[in-house]
């Protein structure tokens, strides 16, 4: 709870895809490890036993959560980190079978930083392209898979407006294939918003955010399924599985086991609780004229994301309108990149740019509450309203 | 949202910038301008509208219209601030970077938003001489 | 403290080289960032505003303590990653001007490895010889210098061995040379043990790692001097100055930021009080008959570190004895160890195999005390005596 | 210390052998063993010395020293309770993988140190054959 700047008491946070507030529980799992239980994970006395396998017991937590076996969890700094390491150390390690890789147009720019790069070392990355609810189009990644093709990355979830992407077809379409083609899933934003199996999936490589779940910033995992040849992209001292070099995060790591435990405990009702305030909310917004809904609805869309244009207004000062009422939300407003280019994602459904710039994301987590979408509900419509009377641009015109 | 900030702390705005954005004083329509000028697109994700209430060649009054971030509404409403009360003349001399100091300075990603408020005065200004040169001397 | 195997509520932790307990003061200066300033520190809304200042804060207090600006502070997921960032990123970035790179045979793994990698990619690099106090032959380096090389990396001490090397004078030579050479200096074992000036040094890079002065495990930092030509080797979402991409760990940096200005407000009251414990340590050590201590003495040796070799014993036998006293030290056997063999550093100063694998390293903190080295001093000879009394080898022999 | 762990756990060690560790039973050296035999360097890190009394063809006593790591006591002192009261014949039957599964597992990367007790071992025996061989049949 803080003070806005209006002198009000109210927090209203609704930006969880970006990060969220750690869990008591979890913050209380990683105190000892600060100041008590410091030992290094590498070393065999006491102290260095029990942080070990205060880490060992995080991969359990974390691997029961997605059907993995411990040993195929690999703690890394965060997603942006399992992403890199992911697709460049698969692609490295298969360059001799083919240089094709396939992923997306709407995946998270860790995912696209890392195939651009790639494209420069000489690999073939194709985009594929979504429909206007964000949804993958697997016929088109079936023509374009070649004998060449050693990798495929694809997100489960997108991050910007929560389409919940056919990541099981996908999977299905890939054992179909007579050569090995490696799945790679980025499920940053839908850890904890849809159940995640990687044997259903097929999923070959999959990534973990903590910070997105409840846990700790600097925290994240690559599962990697036994047997994949995967080379390290980054070097040094103790190396874990010889791909994630250097001292581990161990309280960052015990809390990330302690949210994984408890997303898996409180699933059913965090996920349902999500999706009524999602509901309640995005009916709230679209009372609002001249408001588009980004994104799929119902069963097929994360329970945790709302993501709305409101023609004729800037979505910066949206974001910044909110938060001086309180309420934290992220933005898709091209102003707040140095391209200046509205989101890839919203261009890739076919929002217009003029109307991507009026983009708000709201994001749920599992503190949220009625009174706080309430509360929201109060606020936005005053804001939009002020903010297109001082506006040039008509909403009817866009 | 996964828009790529180069930097943290690219969009740290002064507390000038900030006060401007949350309390802007010349925004709104005027009625009958002398002048209006527009300069931006939506599809860039900025634009202003201005409008200028001219006598004897001075700006007695000024207002604007802003579609964009809170840099572009700050940037837009010290501009006005700035030749309000001038003649044409003195506010055609006003520079970008005049701006960008009366707000405390500007992240580098937003000086954009400096340069749209002054091309857009620029504009109005033009304009007023256009249709003063057409109407012939005055005043 | 923890109770040990023998029941006793003893722990004396003299491994501090390995990794450290965080502060106290450390820890209470993270907490509010995990539950309540819990922003993403892009974000421009007052919650994330509030943890890029605090980011910031933390780039002012670390650049402070080795003279260095704030913005040339990049922070890590430690030192093993600030190395291999340095080392790569410099080695990449200059190739067009030359392939060769100058290091020494005692750096750590995380230096050494990266640059067998390096080497796998067709660079050329030496590793200096050292003496038999560990250190580094200066005039060798300048016989090895040549046009074609482009980056010298040291590190200030010696981690194993507490050597204080003379990067100054190598910072100098560097200087006088007409082509730009630039110099890294991994400091990890050196920060709050010698006093760090990056202007000295000469150093364009240097590494820094939180845990090493009782702040948080997974923060690192690296020193980049303004306009090195520096390629990043990892990629992503959100690029800190388009090198260190991904979600920032908020509170580890605010507790890195904290670490660094208690040690150097702490710094000389630190440094005299382990010196002090040191020299007690290593006179008490050496009236244990057939003990040699590793490294030199006096001021060019680490305050922190006490290498010392008991002939006849075996050393990971020694400290998991030591470790049912309730004292945490490491060793350099090769036991403990995939590839059997004794510490490099030891074989580059000239230790004999046998002797070698009868080291133990103590590295001291800043929470030592003195009944600490007393309690010490009255477990290490019982220990030696017991192991040397089962061992086939006599001490007398080696 | 700054030696290449390859893995976190990688000297994860039984409790069993920490026990075997902690409190050897057959440790020392022995007066008038039937035969000494040694194995190993101290080079390598790891040495063992073992001392077998035998009357009849039978291990009345065995006896062992170790220059190595906790894993190298542990085996040694397994092997040494493993083979005690055996006769020679039955000592000579002991398998590498009997050591390691009475202390309930070894480490990948301390398999060596079950051999090595297991090469003194057989050392010794044959060391043992040896000298009955020269002098002639006994008991
Ligand atoms: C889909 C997706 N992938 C990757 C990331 C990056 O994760 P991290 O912040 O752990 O590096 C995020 C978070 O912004 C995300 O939403
Ligand atoms: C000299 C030296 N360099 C690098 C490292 C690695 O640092 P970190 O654990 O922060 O990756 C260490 C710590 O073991 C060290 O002592």
């Amino acid at each position: 709870m803080s003070y806005n700047s209006l002198g009000a008491r109210v927090r209203v946070y609704l930006d969880n895809g970006t990060t969220t507030p750690v869990a008591r529980e979890v913050l209380d799992a990683m105190l000892p490890y600060f100041t008590e239980k410091f030992g290094h994970p590498v070393f065999p006395y006491s102290l260095g036993l029990e942080a070990a396998e205060a880490v060992e017991r995080s991969q359990r937590a974390v691997a029961g959560t997605i059907n993995a076996k411990p040993e195929e969890i690999i703690f890394t700094s965060g997603a942006t980190q399992s992403n890199d390491m992911a697709i460049r150390g698969v692609a490295y390690a298969n360059r001799h079978r083919g240089r094709h890789i396939i992923t997306t147009k709407v995946e998270n720019p860790s995912v696209l930083r890392v195939c651009e790069r790639l494209e420069r070392e000489g690999f073939k990355v194709d985009y594929l392209p979504v429909d206007s609810e964000g949804f993958v189009d697997t016929a088109e990644l079936e023509r374009k898979l070649t004998e060449e093709t050693i990798l495929v990355s694809v997100a489960n979830v997108n991050d910007e407006i929560g389409t919940i992407e056919p990541v099981e077809e996908i999977g299905e379409i890939l054992r179909g294939r007579r050569e090995k083609i490696y799945f790679h899933v980025n499920a940053a934003a839908g850890y904890g918003k849809v159940r995640i199996d990687v044997k259903k999936m097929g999923a070959d490589l999959l990534s973990l955010s903590a910070h997105k779940v409840h846990g700790p910033k600097g925290v994240g995992a690559l599962f990697v399924a036994e047997e994949t040849p995967i080379e390290p992209v980054s070097y040094g001292y103790i190396s874990l599985f010889k791909l994630r070099p250097g001292t581990e995060n161990v309280p960052g790591i015990v809390g990330f086991g302690r949210a994984a435990e408890l997303m898996a405990e409180n699933f059913d009702r965090d996920v349902s609780c999500m999706r009524r305030l999602r509901d309640k909310l995005m009916a709230g917004l679209e009372e609002i004229p001249y408001t588009v809904i980004n994104g799929p609805r119902g069963d097929k869309r994360s329970p945790a994301n709302v993501s709305c244009s409101f023609k004729g207004v800037e979505g910066e000062s949206m974001m910044l309108h909110l938060d001086l009422h309180g309420i934290s939300v992220a933005t898709g407003s091209a102003c707040s990149t140095t391209k200046l280019e509205p989101s890839h994602v919203l261009t890739a459904i076919g929002v217009k740019a003029a109307v991507a710039h009026g983009t708000i994301r709201f994001t749920l987590g599992r503190y949220n509450t009625e009174e706080e979408i309430d509360y929201t509900l109060s606020v936005v419509p005053r804001v939009v309203e002020q903010l297109r009377r001082i506006s040039p641009v008509k909403p009817e015109q866009l | 949202m996964t828009v790529d900030y180069t930097e943290r702390g690219m969009l740290k705005y002064s507390e000038k910038l900030l006060e401007r954005f949350r309390n802007p004083k010349n925004i709104g329509e005027m009625e009958n301008p002398t002048v209006v000028a527009e300069e931006g697109d939506p599809q860039c994700g900025d634009m202003f509208r201005m409008f200028l209430k001219i006598e004897n060649d001075r700006i007695v009054d000024a207002r604007f219209l802003s579609f964009g971030c809170a840099a572009n509404i700050a940037t837009g409403d010290v501009t006005v601030d700035l030749i309000k009360g001038k003649t044409v003349d003195e506010a055609e001399k006003l520079q970008i970077k005049e701006i960008a100091e009366a707000l405390g300075g500007l992240p580098a990603i937003k000086m954009h938003c400096a340069v749209l408020s002054y091309k857009t005065l620029k504009k109005a200004l033009a304009e007023y001489r256009k249709t003063r040169s057409g109407a012939g001397p005055q005043g």
